[in-house]
């Protein structure tokens, strides 16, 4: 037999185990207790008021929503190379690419939008960014919207948030 | 109440299921058309047993309701491995089983 | 002239005398980096990647300038042939920018592959120590053109002097600074110039048509048939269904085909995959108002029992052979006239003496070998006139006008959409009679009415 | 009066059951009118006043043959251009409904022959503890056979419907 | 019919529509609740409707109002049957009703000689009538499924279907256990032989008397109303939602509540076949008639006494958090729901006392001992879901292989083997 297969040793053979009824016993007494405790006394229930109390343990490795960053010079750091959108499992960026006038690169988006509602916040659009352009430390993780169209962020929206943890500039060809 | 609606219902159900049984294919409505006329049965020993006002009649009625559950484990267990044979419900496509060969 | 036998990399090879080693070696599916080599313009030996060990040589040899001697015993890969094309690649990758996110040949790119199999991942060379020279200078016809990227390789410069023989462009400068480039105040400027495009292997060279419209490797390359002209070019129709999108086409390509067009296709017919989704006919007008199918539908079916005796079809001679072919037994059926005239698809400006044809119906050989008529004859009454995308159809009087248009642009009683070329299967005959088969390449979400599909609809439509 | 009404709906519901048994295309409409129909059969039995047979129906009839049945039919889930193709069904319907009409008529006049009124039901009757009484005083031989029935078609629907054994069992 | 028989009528079916329709709120409330507790976490406590949130089962009627009101969306592959497809759920949600109303919730009441049920539907052939009602449940479930035409709806519903055939087997074979040691089917009946006592002291309970069959009925109704552990039919974590997957809004309640309507009735019956049913335990009703003014003096001292710990447990737990600062409805609900104690308190002593004056065999007393016993079934009602909800958030669920293995392995030899100890005890004992 190959040698990385594991044998997890079996537990739960003997009647006692099979018999189940003792095991429930000590689970239903363990629910019960804590059902016992809360209820007498529901003000030591330690939880987070939401939305008076804000979470303030989100991380940096926290996939919040996107955002797109700027370069140095406050313009748009992506250059519509596409590889977000390649990347993406549920197919949920989109992309527009124009010709760039101002001199900086060659390439902008025109348009890029992402449909939050597709979207499953796996993160690969960041990792496959080669530009640092797009990152999801916006530390927001409740989006909220009266309507579908809500949910499609454009582009000048995507660039309007700021990172939750200190507002960076992309760091592409550093 | 008189039993005769009853005698000319049980009857109508009886004769649907032979129509059934003469008309269609698909192997389960034959056998749920069978069911029907053992139900037409049963309903006549049910108004038998009212008649007499015993329940000797109801009795095999409750036999009866036995039997047809015995029928359709058993029937619904052929259908299954006939459908498993030859993937259809036809039962023209049957018809042929003393003919190993075209089995 | 007899064949010798070469053995490459272990593998016996039975193989003509006077054929380059690098043409064998490509024929047989060896991997062989190569720029500068091409099928069409021949070696030119000055990228030096096409390195190969020929045994009992002492260095690498490039099999773009080498002949296959008998028993010779070649090499393709091992460490030594590694090592020699990393340090070729990082010569060529010298000056490159490497901005491989906003070049439009990402994912066909020679340079790119080439760098994921054999590059020196770490330059040596910091990016702001590398030359920089112009980019996006438009070059005319079209072409784009980023000095920084180039290779080098010539390929361009050799299409221009070998064989469109116009001489635009060629490569100035020495050392570092060595570009192609146009002469000042000159353009690119002939009716080929968009090949150039096709053969530079990296993104120096881009088209301004395509350029920014879609990453290469989304798109999906089908195999068919300019529709340009007579000459019937073998094409890739590059299309792709974006989401929520319909099918769209981005590019024509050519397609190696030896017997017609070899390896080029003209601009024009480049850019004829425009017509396939501007100013489409999408739906269905009755007198003047949009109506819905079946509306459409029993209209043509009215008007065509009103006029049983005087119908007169104008098939399109870029019809399919196949169309042509059910469109015969419609006007047998409806005891028509079916005419194809010619006339208007002929243009004497257009033709030159390589891949351009004056006849611009793709499949004007189609008419002749079926046996169409061509003239219409001009005392005719004409009770119906059913025209399946014909340009003469404004000029002809009739007294009902039923017309199937892929395109906007024409004024009948009854108009109708129909399916452009690409979105039908048939054959096309090209004028030297070679007949070729068009696959469907594009599948509309809302597929539109073939002229076949037209025909079968009209089916009992005379009794 | 109320009496009547009643068995006319519960008839209408057999006879509408019935009907759609042997004529749905779709075996699992044809499934959900045999339960229509066995449900309303199930009404005759309440109606006449035989309420361990009324459950008893509803128990085995609706509840564990119809849901059986239902389940095979999930099971085996026939797509529809699978089912046997009948195109002359209604035909060959009316063709046998003809046939058998005499033999319907005759056994109507059979059954109305005895020309019996319904009597008085004694108290209990329908009950599980009269039903019980008769059928373990009267009826206990029959009673022993159906159970030995029951096991035979027990022993041979799983004989019947088990799978060929796999070859690494 | 007498006016007593109608109105007796009129109170049981009103009673048991309440309880049955009125409890379905209630009970998602006391499911969410709960397992915010067992969690540690607060669960629905927020929705309220001028302040009052009552614990929080504002929320659920508001999910109620917004089930009702929602946007109802066809699945457009449904082409055939779609009548049937949203008459399924219905099927389902009825028969889960039907199945309540055979439940007593109090004594037979005498009225002029008339023993009168207080009963939904007042027939006799009450466990019988239960099975039989809860086996056509199952039809509404098996079509949803196929209908919905999607794989995992199609094997939610076979896995109902054959989970319930693999259950009514065991069920049916722990009933007969039961109805040879009360020889009856009749609940009231039943309900009447526990009153007594086993061994001098323990009530006859049925869990005591038949305590496997016991086990099994408990185990097959979880099974039965497809509550976790064998939650299988819905299985979430494999088959999206099962037979509901394809259904929105009205629909979809319907086969939700209708869950939590067959959970009610499955407690109700444990409760009536186990657990003594409306009885107390060791007190008869006939005890109770003949000795209500004993009983009410009991009550006097207990009531204000129990009333004083539920208010003290509000004012403790019903308090502003300090990081909700603003939410000053609290302490407005608090006070007034302290008044509406006390005085609910008052206007019960007061009727205690006249009760207790009353002489023995009045018929205010009867009519007092049905509300009581009407109570403490609710009581008994109320403990027994709580159970359910219990099992739910303690128990992971099992695998569909391990629930049928269960069912025909274990519980169909355990309950045959029940019915032969049953038998030979029922057969020497008289």
């Amino acid at each position: 037999m190959d040698k990385r297969i594991k044998t997890v040793p079996r537990y739960g053979t003997g009647f006692k185990d099979r018999l189940y009824l003792p095991a429930i016993y000590e689970g239903m007494k363990i629910t019960f207790k804590h059902l016992k405790d809360n209820v007498s006394d529901s003000n030591a229930i330690d939880v987070l008021e939401y939305p008076e109390e804000q979470p303030t343990d989100i991380t940096e490795r926290y996939r919040g929503l996107h955002r797109l960053t700027h370069r140095e010079d406050d313009t748009v750091a992506c250059v519509a190379c596409f590889m977000c959108a390649t990347a993406c499992p549920s197919n949920c960026i989109f992309i527009e690419a124009t010709e760039r006038t101002d001199g900086v690169d060659e390439k902008m988006p025109q348009r890029f939008a992402i449909d939050t509602l597709e979207c499953i916040f796996c993160g690969y659009c960041v990792e496959a960014c080669p530009c640092d352009a797009i990152r999801m430390d916006t530390g927001i993780f409740s989006l909220t919207g009266n309507a579908r169209e809500d949910f499609v962020l454009e582009k000048e929206q995507l660039l309007a948030y700021k990172g939750a943890f200190g507002e960076e500039k992309s760091i592409a060809g550093k | 109440m008189t039993p005769e609606p009853f005698f000319a219902l049980a009857t109508v159900l009886f004769s649907l299921g032979i129509v059934g049984i003469i008309s269609r294919r698909n192997l389960f409505v034959i056998y749920m058309s069978i069911e029907l006329m053992l139900s037409s049965v049963n309903l006549i020993l049910a108004v038998f047993s009212r008649l007499h006002g015993d329940m000797n009649g109801s009795v095999i009625a409750l036999l009866m309701i036995a039997v047809i559950a015995a029928e359709a484990a058993l029937f619904l267990a052929i259908i299954v491995g006939l459908y498993r044979q030859r993937r259809t419900l036809d039962s023209d496509v049957f018809s042929k089983l003393s003919q190993r060969d075209t089995l | 002239m007899s064949d010798i036998t070469i053995t490459v990399d272990g593998k016996e090879l039975t193989v003509p005398r006077d054929e380059l080693l690098i043409k064998i070696l490509n024929k047989n599916n060896f991997a062989i980096p190569q720029f500068c080599y091409h099928d069409a313009l021949g070696m030119d030996g000055n990228c030096r990647m096409c390195m190969v060990e020929i045994e009992g040589q002492k260095r690498p040899q490039i099999a773009c300038n080498t002949l296959p001697k008998e028993g010779m015993e070649v090499r393709t890969r091992g460490e030594k042939i590694d090592a020699t094309r990393q340090k070729i690649l990082e010569l060529e990758l010298i000056n490159h920018p490497v901005d491989c996110p906003i070049c439009d040949q990402a994912g066909e790119c020679k340079l790119q592959d080439y760098y994921m199999d054999y590059g020196l991942y770490d330059s040596n060379i910091a990016k702001s120590d590398k030359v920089h020279q112009r980019k996006h200078i438009d070059l005319g016809s079209e072409v784009m053109l980023d000095q920084e990227r180039c290779v080098l390789c010539a390929r361009c410069t050799r299409f221009t002097s070998d064989i469109t023989k116009t001489h635009e462009l060629g490569i100035i400068g020495r050392g570092d600074h060595a570009c192609v480039s146009t002469m000042p105040g000159k353009k690119l400027d002939n009716a080929y110039a968009m090949n150039v495009v096709d053969l530079c292997p990296v993104g120096a060279l881009t088209s301004k048509d395509f350029r920014f419209k879609q990453r290469v490797w989304f798109l999906t390359s089908t195999p068919s048939i300019c529709h340009g002209c007579a000459k019937g070019c073998n094409i890739f129709i590059d299309h792709n269904r974006e989401k929520y999108k319909d099918d769209t086409v981005y590019r024509f390509r050519p397609r190696e085909n030896q017997q017609i067009n070899g390896h080029f296709i003209c601009d024009t017919g480049r850019l004829s995959y425009k017509e396939l989704q501007e100013k489409r006919q999408l739906e269905s007008i009755f007198e003047a108002e949009p109506v819905e199918m079946d509306v459409a539908t029993s209209a043509l079916k009215t008007m065509l029992k009103m006029h049983l005796k005087d119908i007169v079809i104008l098939a399109s001679p870029e019809l399919y052979k196949e169309e042509l072919e059910s469109l015969m037994r419609l006007s047998e059926r409806l005891n028509a006239t079916l005419v194809c005239p010619m006339e208007s698809y002929y243009d004497e400006r257009f033709g030159d003496d390589w891949l351009k044809s004056p006849q611009r119906a793709a499949n004007a050989k189609a008419i002749e070998q079926l046996g169409i008529s061509t003239e219409l004859s001009q005392e005719q009454h004409i009770g119906l006139l059913m025209s399946f995308d014909h340009r003469d159809f404004p000029e002809i009087k009739s007294d009902h006008s039923v017309t199937f248009q892929t395109h906007i642009g024409v004024d009948a009683d009854l108009i109708l959409p129909l399916a452009a070329y690409s979105e039908v299967a048939g054959t096309l005959v090209n004028e030297d009679g070679i007949e070729q088969w068009c696959k469907q390449v594009i599948h509309r979400k809302e597929p539109l009415y073939s002229v076949r599909e037209w025909v079968r609809l009209l089916e009992g439509v005379e009794s | 009066m109320l009496e009547n009404s009643i068995f006319a709906i519960l008839a209408l519901f057999l006879l509408f059951g019935s009907l759609g048994m042997i004529s749905f295309k779709q075996t699992v409409f044809s499934g959900l009118s045999f339960l229509l129909a066995m449900m309303a059969l199930a009404g005759l039995f309440a109606l006449l006043e035989n309420s361990f047979l009324f459950l008893a129906q509803i128990m085995v009839s609706v509840g564990a043959v119809v849901v059986i049945s239902l389940l095979v039919m999930l099971s085996v889930n026939v797509n529809e251009q699978n089912l046997p193709n009948e195109p002359a069904k209604f035909r060959w319907m009316l063709f046998s409904a003809i046939l058998v009409s005499p033999f319907a008529l005759l056994m109507y006049k059979s059954l109305t022959h005895m020309n019996r009124e319904f009597v008085e039901t004694v108290a209990g009757y329908g009950s599980l503890k009269m039903m019980g009484a008769t059928l373990f005083s009267d009826w206990v031989l029959p009673f022993e056979i159906v159970s030995v029935l029951l096991l035979t078609a027990m022993v041979g629907a799983i004989i019947i419907a088990r799978k060929e054994p796999a070859n690494d069992a | 019919m007498s006016t007593a028989t109608i109105v007796v009528a009129v109170f049981s079916l009103v009673l048991a529509a309440l309880l049955a329709l009125l409890m379905i709120p209630v009970l998602v409330w006391l499911e969410r609740r709960v397992a915010g507790l067992v969690q540690d976490r607060l669960g629905p406590n927020r929705t309220n409707v001028g302040g009052f949130r009552l614990g929080g089962v504002v929320q659920s009627f508001a999910d109620v109002i917004k089930l009702v009101l929602k946007g109802e969306y066809y699945p457009s592959h449904i082409k055939m049957g779609r009548w049937l497809f949203m008459l399924a759920p219905a099927i389902t949600f009825a028969m889960a009703l039907l199945a309540f109303m055979v439940i007593p919730f109090a004594d037979n009441i005498v009225v002029d000689g008339e023993s009168l049920r207080i009963q939904a539907l007042p027939i006799e052939s009450g466990i019988l009538w239960y099975m039989a009602i809860g086996a056509v449940g199952i039809i509404g479930i098996v079509f949803g499924g196929w209908l919905s035409h999607n794989k995992y709806s199609l094997i939610g519903a076979v896995r109902a279907g054959a989970q319930m055939i693999g259950y009514e087997l065991p069920l049916g074979l722990s009933v007969i256990a039961i109805v040879l040691t009360y020889n009856t089917i009749d609940f009231n009946v039943m309900v009447q032989w526990q009153s007594g006592t086993v061994l001098g002291f323990l009530p006859a309970w049925g869990i005591i008397v038949q305590p496997l069959a016991a086990v099994i009925f408990i185990i097959t109704l979880f099974v039965e109303t497809n509550r976790a552990p064998f939650s299988v039919a819905e299985g979430e974590s494999e088959i999206v939602a099962g037979y509901m997957t394809e259904y929105t809004a009205m629909k979809f309640a319907m086969y939700f509540m209708g869950e939590y309507v067959a959970m009610n009735t499955a407690s109700a019956v444990i409760i009536t076949m186990f657990f003594g049913g409306y009885q107390l335990p060791w007190v008869s009703t006939q005890f109770l008639l003949e000795h209500f003014s004993i009983f009410a003096l009991v009550m006097m001292p207990l009531i204000p006494l129990v009333v004083y710990f539920v208010i003290k447990w509000m004012r403790k737990n019903n308090r502003v958090r300090e990081t909700v600062s603003t939410d000053g409805g609290r302490l407005f609900e608090t006070k007034v729901l302290t008044i509406a104690l006390i005085a609910m308190t008052v206007i019960i002593e007061l009727i205690l006392v006249y009760l207790a004056l009353q002489p023995v065999g009045a018929f205010s007393t009867s009519i007092a001992v049905t509300l009581f016993q009407v109570v403490i079934f609710v009581v008994k009602l109320m403990v027994f879901n709580l159970f359910f909800i219990l099992v739910r958030w303690t128990l992971p669920r099992f695998r569909y292989d391990q629930v049928q293995k269960m069912g025909w392995h274990y519980l169909l030899p355990l309950s045959l083997l029940n019915i032969f100890i049953t038998a030979l005890i029922v057969v020497g004992v008289s």
